[in-house]
């Protein structure tokens, strides 16, 4: 593939709209055909060719900077990426590398951290998961329990995580442990790198609704890690992950997973003959101006980064508002299928028509990442100034 | 209101379900995604109990209960997410007579009533071809097939009895959410036995009885979130003290309270006066209400359990499966809200 | 009119479905029909002339004892009167004095009150209004602050009481008065009986949503009362008039409203000739179900009381149920009138088609009685014991 | 993205109305249910200020605006209840010409549109008829029109200007819940002047413009509202800190941030693209969405108010009644859902 003709020096300088036809054009010639529009969360088997493309091109993370091998996009540039992969349906590659850990360790690493795991984060060397959730410190994730402590040069790790997405992929985990018990509970927390192959470490699936092992439970008994794996000052890994919450916090919000449950819909309206049934195009037409209207919001944020606003707490507001539409939709669907709707596999054998499994991935979109209820509360306060 | 007398006969047909149905979701858990998917051993215990005799008049063998004691059945079967194919079971001795019925009910040839040829309704097929003693059909969405001995297949008008195994049958199973399975079935010139009857009122019966089902299904949902919420702590409380969570429950609880009353009221017209027009849409009312109340149910309880209740491994989840296939069962709340508006036209009641 | 005809001397002795003919037969024959279905609480001028039958009939207390004048119905029979006159749509009186200053007199006054106050509520000479709530003491009623302090042999009040329904009608007022501020707030609270004519009180009638002077504002300064107007013991007013709720709590959750929202629907849709549209005949199916639904619940509820089973907490869900449910056939109503909605008079000049102003009235629902909010707070521990 | 120079006339605007708009609602409440319903000097102030002329090209004596700070102006004018008949004027500019616009622009003959023979439409009426220079027609629903000079009766083709005191004008006025009021007006043979023009354009951005006031309106209540609920004190706590009204105002929230997020939207494609059909559409939407929207948020404002939110003494009903009228003008939500997959058929759009 001809991927140099998608490298350039500074994506930045092209004009919107022609950076916006590049990452078409991208998409188009790259993105594996197969691939698109993905009923579930892939596993690194099925990502891995598509995220090699991205990492021969150079165009893996957007949001880091050239020097580090990022695209070095600035905020409008990302959104238009985000904004593209998104409309195109591009499918996500197990990320949390690119995602989080590099923006962290290019903010918070030490030269020699960033030196050793950047490069190998864009290789595709290291797949990484994210450890932060445990089984009493979900909501409250402060409330986190998982301990480090350091005994010689290394630390040693006891606890256990959960909700790990694609741990068993993963070939690292960073991870949020507590080496202060004293103090407040958001102090006293540390950032640590750990390899997943150290003795001690045990990973268990969790089936998901969807009957899928997209989740795990990882536990940690006695693992010894080297002192030098922990990212920033010791005691200070709550704070730096607050601050990183940016780029990926509006991925949250985007409207790909309603976008989705209503193009199922609509197969789903072809399919039963129901394009012409009044009642069918009222509640199709309603969820589809819910649709572009959620579009509206979320742009209207995007235009915030593009001025290169911070995102305040309001940007919570495009996940409640996709989560709740993305459910309605499915449950809709749902019940438009009747009989159909209790049907394990896809109708037909299609993925186009699976809205019994993407009603049960929406059960899922107003409980990660912050529940629904967890997100109202922190609106209150911080946007409404509630007492 | 309830007579004394059914209420008691209510009181005990819930103690012997519960007799069956157990304590915990271990054995469905166990049973989901094999075949037949539910339990012989069991299915001959119920049969002993006579409950597919229980609408039965005593002449034909039966127990002679009212549709009130029936749902009562139903909703604790629907409360241990009974897998066993009692509804359906209750259907077919409805329409069998003779030693079919017979064989039907002790348990030793289990028949799975086969009604529809579309998706959405409450309306038997049209007739099945039969001709010199054979019968030619298509029926889809029949539960539990692959552990049927024999089918019916069901027409407006008439029925047809077959082995599963007899010639001509041709069936494809499909998997359901709740871990059993439906199946499309052939039948193409089968050997048959023919039954003259009208299936209308029976599945009407059904369409109630699965209501019930659902009602038991949300009380056991509810139960379960609720003792959740009072053990789960977060930010240093049981997270039943967040008011947002504790309104969140109230409403369950008001749905199920409502689904109760709708279900009990249309049994007890239907039990008085018979499958009159206001009887039938009495029990299309319950059995919308009773369909998107357990879907509204089972998911804000999955939404209670939070990322916990996202899992398998999670028994919360059982309950949403299984609603995701009964509440369309015998017609959801589309099909029966339009089903009313024929049954009792605008103009026809302040 | 041949009330004799009405007049048993036991009516709990009639088969229940002699007596429901019976009390149809007395509505078809005695109410005045221009009353039916009234659109607003009616005030005294209009309700007197069916007060006055059913006074003279004898059946204007269902819930009295046969020797203090009332019909002395069993709950059985009490709650059979209550449908058939909500079918009937019959017009609810200024009540309170038989409804609920009646049953608390009958249970805590002393022999000379009941003497006294019974026979003229039952005659019309007295017209009663209740004095509970104040603008702090809402939700919250066991906040209020009206004070009565004994002076010599003259209780003198001073305060105020707000959402006084018909004050401007009535003779008498009826007060939770605060006797004491030591203790706990529910304790220090007295039953106090006031005549309107005793000088220092002021009444302000407050116009409401619908632009109706149904409910006022009492003012109290330096009233002096007889010290003999307090019912049963000083301090024990908050017990009393909590024990008190039984037979009012399930008028508070009859179908009535709904019904009544529901018969406007059903006639705008003939108006605008929709009863073929098939948008509107699901739209009013659904509803009407919904409608079925609650008066099966109000009737299982009701079968309690009819099995002499005192009414729990959880008779709060009649209301919940019928009051969300007025709500959203008035919302569906209003839209469905387009620009009409937005007239201030009734559409044709017909009661029957006044659609806005039942939509205003339904927004009272869920805010007077308990509101929702603070019904499903004691719901979920009163039915569900969460802590 | 909207352009920094958009931006920042829609900023002028705004401060521009405040000024108008004054800080409370005590003119407002005393304007209602009056005659004409509005202050003819504030109007003079407006048109001063040139806001009926905002959208027309500065050819026509226009101030050139696009409709994207139209909306800004619209929703300060919501946020403020205003009474005066802004939209209509802004709609009657965009169809009159010479020295009839010029008295309209000026304040010294306002000119109120009778566009409709339906409710529920945005569609304009068929043309009037009209003979020898004098027309007849009906329309209905004409706000304020007690306050006119002179009635527009706009048709589909050509409209007609008349004196509001012409001969044949029967004018039947009817107050509305807000305290303005409309008419149903007959002109039978009533001397007129002709306008060609297709009123359709002006027709949706009067309906965009509605949307804004809506939006401006729904801002309005949720601030009373928060400001009310951190002041209420009811079980020893500011009622603002019980989780479930504080939900019920993020809730409401989120309505005024999508509502704002679709008509900015709407208003900028219209400005870049014209009245093309994807335009139209996002038109419909802003407006169904804000129509719905301020419903459900100013009668969650009165629930959040309590009892004092149901008196007509509290200012937080004004905003109620007026989303009464407004969110009905120029089609409601389920007329602009219509429209919208009729302009936006299902199986064009991913």
């Amino acid at each position: 593939m001809a991927h140099d003709a998608f490298k350039l020096d500074d994506y930045n300088a092209l004009p919107d709209e022609d950076f916006r036809a590049l990452v078409r054009r991208f998409l188009a010639q790259n993105h594996p055909p197969h691939l698109r529009h993905p009923a579930k969360r892939l596993h690194w088997d099925d990502a891995e060719p598509w995220y090699m493309i991205l990492s021969a091109a150079g165009w893996l993370a957007p949001n880091w900077p050239r020097d580090h091998g990022g695209m070095g996009l600035n905020p409008g540039k990302q959104l238009i990426y985000v904004e593209e992969f998104e409309k195109f349906g591009a499918a996500r590659t197990p990320d949390h590398g690119m995602m989080l850990l590099g923006p962290l360790l290019i903010n918070y690493g030490s030269e020699e951290q960033k030196a050793h795991f950047l490069p190998r984060i864009l290789s595709g060397e290291h797949i990484w998961c994210q450890g932060y959730s445990e089984p009493n410190a979900g909501s409250d994730l402060a409330n986190l329990r998982t301990e480090a402590v350091l005994d010689g040069d290394e630390w040693v790790v006891n606890g256990q995580k959960i909700w790990t997405t694609l741990a068993g992929d993963a070939d690292w985990i960073f991870c949020l442990v507590r080496t202060d018990k004293t103090g407040k509970k958001q102090e006293g927390i540390s950032f640590l790198l750990i390899p997943l192959d150290t003795p001690g470490i045990t990973i268990r699936p969790i089936i998901n609704l969807e009957l899928d092992d997209e989740f795990s439970e990882v536990f940690f008994d006695n693992v010894r890690v080297p002192k030098g794996n922990i990212v920033g000052e010791v005691n200070q890994g709550w704070t730096m992950a607050k601050n990183l919450l940016g780029f990926e916090r509006i991925f949250l919000g985007g409207p790909r997973q309603s976008a989705s449950a209503l193009a199922k819909l609509r197969r789903l309206g072809q399919h039963y003959g129901l394009l012409d049934d009044p009642a069918f195009v009222d509640r199709y037409a309603g969820f589809q101006m819910e649709l572009e209207d959620h579009q509206a919001i979320f742009s209207r944020v995007a235009d915030k980064l593009r001025r290169g606003e911070r995102l305040g707490p309001e940007v919570s507001f495009l996940k409640l508002n996709q989560t709740a539409l993305y459910q309605r939709i499915t449950e809709y669907g749902l019940e438009l299928m009747a009989e159909d709707g209790g049907l394990l596999a896809p109708l037909m054998g299609s993925n186009d028509l699976a809205m019994p499994t993407q009603f049960l991935n929406a059960r899922a979109a107003t409980i990660y990442g912050g529940t629904t209820q967890v997100q109202k509360n922190i609106l209150a306060k911080a946007v409404l100034d509630l007492p | 209101m309830i007579p004394e007398d059914v209420l008691s006969s209510m009181e005990m047909i819930r103690d012997s379900a519960r007799g069956i149905t157990g304590q915990d979701l271990t054995r469905i858990r166990k049973l989901r995604y094999g075949s037949p998917g539910f339990d012989r051993a069991v299915w001959s215990e119920i049969c002993a109990l006579g409950w597919p005799a229980l609408r039965l008049p005593e002449d034909r063998g039966g127990v002679g209960l009212g549709l009130l004691p029936y749902a009562a059945l139903a909703e604790e079967a629907g409360r241990a997410l009974l897998p066993e194919p009692l509804i359906p079971a209750v259907l077919a001795s409805a329409l069998l007579d003779g030693a079919a019925l017979e064989a039907h009910l002790d348990g030793a040839r289990l028949v799975i009533p086969a009604w529809t040829e579309a998706r959405g309704t409450l309306e038997p097929a049209g007739d099945p071809a039969i001709r010199d003693g054979k019968v030619t059909a298509s029926r889809i969405h029949v539960p539990m097939a692959a552990g049927a001995d024999a089918l019916l297949v069901v027409g407006a008008t008439q029925s047809a009895l077959v082995a599963a195994d007899a010639p001509g049958v041709t069936v494809i199973t499909d998997e359901t959410q709740d871990g059993g399975h439906v199946a499309a079935i052939r039948f193409e010139d089968t050997p048959c036995a023919v039954i003259a009857a009208d299936p209308r009122p029976a599945l009407a019966e059904a369409a109630l009885a699965t209501a019930a089902y659902l009602l038991g299904l949300m009380e056991g949902a509810l139960d379960m979130t609720v003792a959740y919420l009072k053990q789960r702590v977060q930010f240093g409380k049981t997270i039943g003290q967040f008011q947002i969570l504790q309104h969140m429950a109230v409403d369950a609880r008001l749905e199920i309270e409502v689904s109760r009353a709708s279900i009990e009221q249309a049994a007890l017209q239907w039990d008085r006066e018979g499958p009159t027009p206001a009887a039938q849409a009495a029990i299309s009312r319950a059995k919308a209400r009773a369909s998107a109340s357990a879907m509204k149910v089972t998911r804000d309880c999955i939404q209670l359990h939070g990322g916990i209740g996202f899992t398998d491994e999670h028994d919360i989840g059982l309950y949403l499966r299984k609603a995701m296939v009964e509440a369309a069962r015998f017609g959801g709340p589309s099909q029966h809200r339009a089903r009313f508006a024929r049954l009792k036209p605008v103009m026809q009641e302040a």
